[in-house]
């Protein structure tokens, strides 16, 4: 009875392609072909495998054709804890609306859900991963779109060997949009990836970081949400980024941050809004960057800027109500901070300019203390400390002297308009 | 101890009628009060009243304690030609001063704050406070009964317990600050740790700040201090440290007052 | 003042007892790399180094240790010990001197320069066996380092 | 026996010697008055006798016990201080409960008796802050008779006392030496001495310079009145 199913949907297949038109191949437990990976065997480039609903375990299922495979009717591939699920080595492969669960995981391998390597053209859109090791991997990928995938890692607390949600290596021209992110290792990781796009992606409650950015230069990424990541955001060693328009809220704890710039060049963080962290942005070794038009509310530090940063820019943003607004552990200030709305800013107005007619200073002494000495948090919420910051403000002599804002504005600045 | 009991309660009775400790009992409640009221944060208004706490409530306490101990001398004299043990009347007298203004302390924190002590995820919190609060409040009363045996003069006495409110509550922070500069080369996180641990004021500062969000802002240093005094030991020395803190001045107030001239 | 001159000794003894050639314990997924200020996260490829006066520098990675020392971040002179983590048995520290090393792209490393640390000959000949690379001194991934940051840690130092 | 015997006392703070050697017997049914100029030492030796300073050598026994160790004497000692100092807020009703309490008897009879004589009752319940030097001190005084003790020791009885209480502590300190009791006291009052005293010790710069009954003190002096006759020592002790 089986057999002869096979052997009608085989003459159809047959035929189909003989007729040189893309065809579509169904699977489904009670289809003509029941399993993925026949499908893919039988397909040829340009074809679409549709997968019905249903749950499918077949160890890993390698596309090495430029085919479509698309999921209707939320279809479960499941890795059984022991395989990687897809993977990508051909060129204009879609996958689209498939479920997949329980990658395999390893010490030494990065297992994942979806793997591309070496691929162009690649579209991975609307997919859910559940409890992948590595969620969507691309390695040495070119022109690929991972769009509104939704992806949950296994991360437990305390857990470390869990892999990245989406993980980009060695690539070039890639969007990621839409996507949400949580528990995994990184929510989104870049490493050697250019003139790329990140828009609209939400990444939460990852373990280390919402999205870590490493020696990718040219990419943008605008009007993403990180939220409760372990340690926030780290953008490192990368020169001609640009982060607009993104939310960075409540990534709290004692080596957090919401912005990490690690040697950042000529970079720019514009439209951002930074929500209690415990550290806004936290500049090491970055020059030439512009921080414009950001608002830092109810932050720990608003911004630590240490000492290696040069000729950065900082303009036009609103500190709101953070319990320190600016860190750093010079007494030089090689950045321009000017024309800043500051909540803790008392000084007058007196010809209506707009502008504060005295300088602020944004740096308390315990921020100062505690960059050049980190032994020193322990005063935080000192009385000494207290006094003694209070005494600077009325007679710096210690930090602050050319750290200031020598134009602080008297109104918050509207750059939603 | 029939005789301490006695003691005590009609010294309780004297205290109740002073005026100037139901002002106060008031201060703290319409801080505490108010603290909640204008800002609704329950961190915020912990930090609030951990500061008065830390500053306000030893410096009260001192200074009360001494100058009750002082003006009470000439009665305490009295008492003493009565068949009644001198280490009685000491009990009497300290511990009416030491469970009173704890008693001040804990009613005015708490009555305001009753509402957030019942709401099970501040109780800690709250309860972390006022015990702070209240073993500074026994510290510095055993410390002002100390100062005002070994000291006959009352200026003086109440300047040298003023001296030791500032070392403790304001100074010892800026020898932390000292050590931490002069020895910057070295590792210090331990030293550190043992130098304001040995400060009761800066011991309760931690102990409530590490259990607020802003313990975050202490990094790195913050999660070795909170490590260990979340550990066994860190438990132990805490107690330790307040246990001796507050029965060492009041044991040696004891010895002193058994074998002084009055 | 006097009594704080007296506390020096006792400080100094403190301090002095702490330098031990022993690595500290590193607390992953929450202490900081030294050098690039990662998030230390994977117990295969850490590193460590402390100075004489026993202050401690942890990094994620083995091109971060190298990194800090070629960038001039501890002098040469004020190094007690260094020590790396073994890529055959996670979580076990070896001195720098006593390991060997391998670079291959298919060990990935946190920093991306892929270099991994064996203690013993078995294990790097096994690891070499599977992975492939180049097997290098101490002394050759200092050069290896330098050589391929050498634009990051000329400019920024 | 004598009820308070002093040998050898001595008493220094410091390189101040102020009690040098003191040999003295108290007997009852007497009342002795310890004279002496400023800073003579009479009030350390009468804080001797009570516990509150401790001698630097000698004994003092109070009925046969060693004062020092034990505060049970206390027991028979009645004593009203120089000046009384209690606390500002108690009111005399509840000083003389927590007094009793120690003492462990409540003598009702005895301490309405004592209130109606110096006409205290009606001041019973207000706060001693609100009372007048004389009427502390007549409350001091009571606290010293109510309970019927066998030793009194009284540091200047009458200073701040009008007249009619005055005169009527006197008389009851009368009446308790003749029921008696052993009386020791202090006074700058040479006719208060006179009507009372029945001994006299003088002390100077911590010496007992002159023991003996008054009538023997005026036969010595050769002087009628006791104000001369102490002057007269006086001056020859000094001298």
């Amino acid at each position: 009875m089986e057999g002869q199913a096979i052997f009608k949907a085989l003459i159809f297949v047959l035929l189909l392609s003989f007729a040189g038109f893309p065809k579509t191949i169904e699977v489904c437990p009670a289809c003509p072909v029941k399993s993925i990976k026949r499908a893919i065997e039988l397909s040829e480039d340009g074809d679409t495998v549709v997968v019905r609903g249903g749950v499918y375990r077949e160890g890993t299922l390698i596309v090495n054709k430029s085919i479509k495979l698309l999921g209707e009717g939320n279809p479960v591939i499941d890795g059984e804890g022991r395989y990687e699920v897809i993977r990508i080595t051909a060129d204009n492969v879609v996958v689209k609306g498939l479920t997949i669960v329980d990658s395999g995981r390893s010490e030494v391998e990065d297992i994942a859900g979806i793997k591309v390597e070496g691929a162009k053209n690649c579209v991975i859109e609307g997919n859910k991963l559940k409890n992948n090791f590595w969620a969507i991997y691309l390695a040495n990928a070119r022109n690929c779109r991972v769009v509104n995938n939704w992806i949950k890692g296994p991360f437990i607390v305390g857990e470390v060997a869990s892999g990245n949600g989406i993980h980009i290596w060695h690539a070039k021209s890639i969007l990621v949009k839409g996507n949400y992110i949580t528990g995994h290792r990184d929510g989104i990781y870049f490493e050697f990836v250019e003139d790329s796009l990140i828009e609209g992606n939400t990444s939460e409650g990852n373990w280390r970081y919402g999205l870590h950015f490493m020696f990718s230069h040219r990419d943008r990424y605008v009007n993403n949400t990180f939220r409760r990541n372990g340690a926030g955001v780290a953008v490192m060693y990368t020169k001609k980024v640009v982060m607009e328009g993104n939310r960075f809220e409540e990534n709290w704890g004692g080596s957090s941050y919401g912005l990490l710039l690690k040697a950042i060049d000529d970079s720019v963080v514009r439209h951002n809004v930074f929500f209690k962290n415990t550290t806004g942005i936290l500049m090491d070794e970055c020059q030439r960057t512009r921080i414009e038009e950001n608002d830092f509310v109810e932050n720990g530090w608003a911004l630590r800027i240490w000492a290696n940063s040069w000729n950065n820019v900082i303009r036009r943003n609103n500190f709101l109500g953070n319990t320190f607004d600016v860190a750093t552990n010079s007494r030089m200030n090689p950045n321009r901070i000017e024309e800043n709305y500051w909540s803790y800013y008392r000084g007058y107005d007196l010809n209506r300019d707009g502008v504060g007619d005295i300088p602020y200073r944004p740096v308390k002494l315990f921020s100062y203390m505690v960059e050049n000495n980190p032994s020193s948090a322990v005063l935080l919420e000192s009385f000494f400390v207290e006094v003694l910051n209070v005494v600077e403000e009325t007679m710096p002599v210690v930090i602050s002297v050319s750290v200031e804002d020598e134009r602080p504005l008297m109104r918050r600045v509207d750059w939603r308009r | 101890m029939g005789e301490t009991l006695k003691l005590l309660s009609t010294d309780i009775r004297n205290l109740i009628r002073i005026r100037w400790l139901w002002f106060y009992f008031l201060s703290l409640a319409c801080g505490s009060g108010l603290f909640l009221y204008m800002s609704g944060d329950l961190e915020k208004v912990v930090l609030s009243l951990l500061n008065v706490t830390l500053l306000i409530v030893p410096l009260i306490t001192a200074f009360f304690g001494i100058t009750y101990f002082y003006d009470s001398k000439n009665f305490i004299k009295f008492l003493l030609t009565q068949p009644v043990s001198r280490r009685e009347v000491f009990f009497g007298k300290f511990l009416s001063v030491s469970i009173f203004m704890s008693l001040l302390y804990f009613l005015g924190v708490s009555l305001p704050l009753g509402n957030e002590i019942i709401r099970t995820e501040h109780r800690s919190l709250i309860m972390l406070l006022i015990l702070s609060g209240v073993s500074l409040t026994l510290l510095f009363s055993s410390l002002a009964f100390l100062v005002g045996i070994l000291s006959e003069d009352k200026a003086k006495g109440v300047s040298l317990l003023l001296g030791i409110w500032l070392y403790l509550a304001v100074l010892h922070d800026g020898v932390i600050l000292a050590v931490i500069y002069i020895f910057r080369e070295y590792p210090l996180e331990k030293v550190v740790l043992a130098l304001t641990l040995i400060n009761p004021v800066d011991l309760a500062r931690l102990l409530v700040i590490l259990n607020l969000d802003v313990a975050a802002l202490m990094g790195v240093s913050g999660a070795v201090v909170k490590d260990f005094l979340g550990s066994f030991l860190g438990t132990l020395v805490v107690l330790i440290s307040i246990t001796l803190w507050i029965a060492v001045p009041a044991t040696l107030a004891l010895i002193l007052f058994e074998r002084k001239d009055l | 003042m006097r009594s704080l001159l007296l506390l020096l000794p006792l400080l100094l003894l403190l301090v002095s007892c702490e330098t031990k050639p022993t690595p500290e314990p590193i607390n992953y997924g929450k202490d900081a790399c030294a050098f690039c200020r990662m998030i230390i996260a994977d117990a295969g490829f850490a590193g460590e180094l402390k100075t004489k006066k026993g202050k401690v520098y942890k990094f994620d990675s083995i091109e971060c240790l190298a990194g800090f020392i070629l960038s001039g971040g501890v002098g040469k002179e004020d190094i007690l010990a260094m020590w790396v983590s073994d890529f055959a048995h996670k979580g076990k520290f070896i001195r720098v001197e006593d390991a060997k090393f391998l670079v291959s792209d298919r060990i990935r490393s946190p920093m991306g320069l892929n270099i991994s640390a064996y203690s013993s000959e078995e294990d790097l000949k096994e690891a070499f066996r599977n992975f492939g690379g180049r097997i290098m001194s101490w002394k050759e991934v200092l050069n290896y380092v330098n050589e391929k940051w050498k634009d990051r840690l000329s400019s920024r130092h | 026996m004598a009820e308070i015997e002093i040998r050898g006392l001595e008493k220094s703070y410091g390189k101040n010697k102020v009690l040098k050697g003191i040999d003295l017997d108290i007997y009852a049914g007497e009342i002795t008055a310890v004279l002496g100029p400023n800073a003579s030492g009479k009030t350390t030796l009468l804080k001797c006798i009570l516990g509150l300073v401790i001698p630097s050598a000698g004994e003092i026994r109070v009925r046969g016990k060693k004062v020092g160790g034990s505060y049970e004497y206390r027991r028979f000692i009645g004593y009203m201080p120089q000046e009384p100092s209690f606390p500002e807020n108690l009111t005399p009703e509840e000083l003389i409960r927590l007094i009793s309490s120690i003492r462990k008897v409540y003598p009702e009879d005895r301490i309405k008796a004592l209130a109606e004589l110096f006409k205290i009752k009606t001041f019973f319940n207000r706060q001693v802050r609100s009372l007048s030097g004389g009427t502390k001190q007549k409350v001091s005084a009571l606290i010293a008779l109510a309970f019927d003790p066998d030793i009194l020791i009284l540091d200047e009885p009458t200073v701040g006392l009008d007249p009619v209480s005055s005169s009527k502590l006197k008389e009851e300190i009368i009446r308790r030496k003749e029921e008696g009791k052993t009386v020791l006291l202090t006074s700058h009052i040479m006719s208060e001495v006179e009507q009372l005293a029945d001994r006299v010790v003088l002390l100077i710069e911590g010496v007992k310079r002159f023991d003996s009954s008054v009538k023997e003190l005026k036969e010595i002096t050769g002087e009628d009145r006791l104000e001369r006759a102490v002057a007269k020592l006086m001056e020859e002790g000094l001298g």
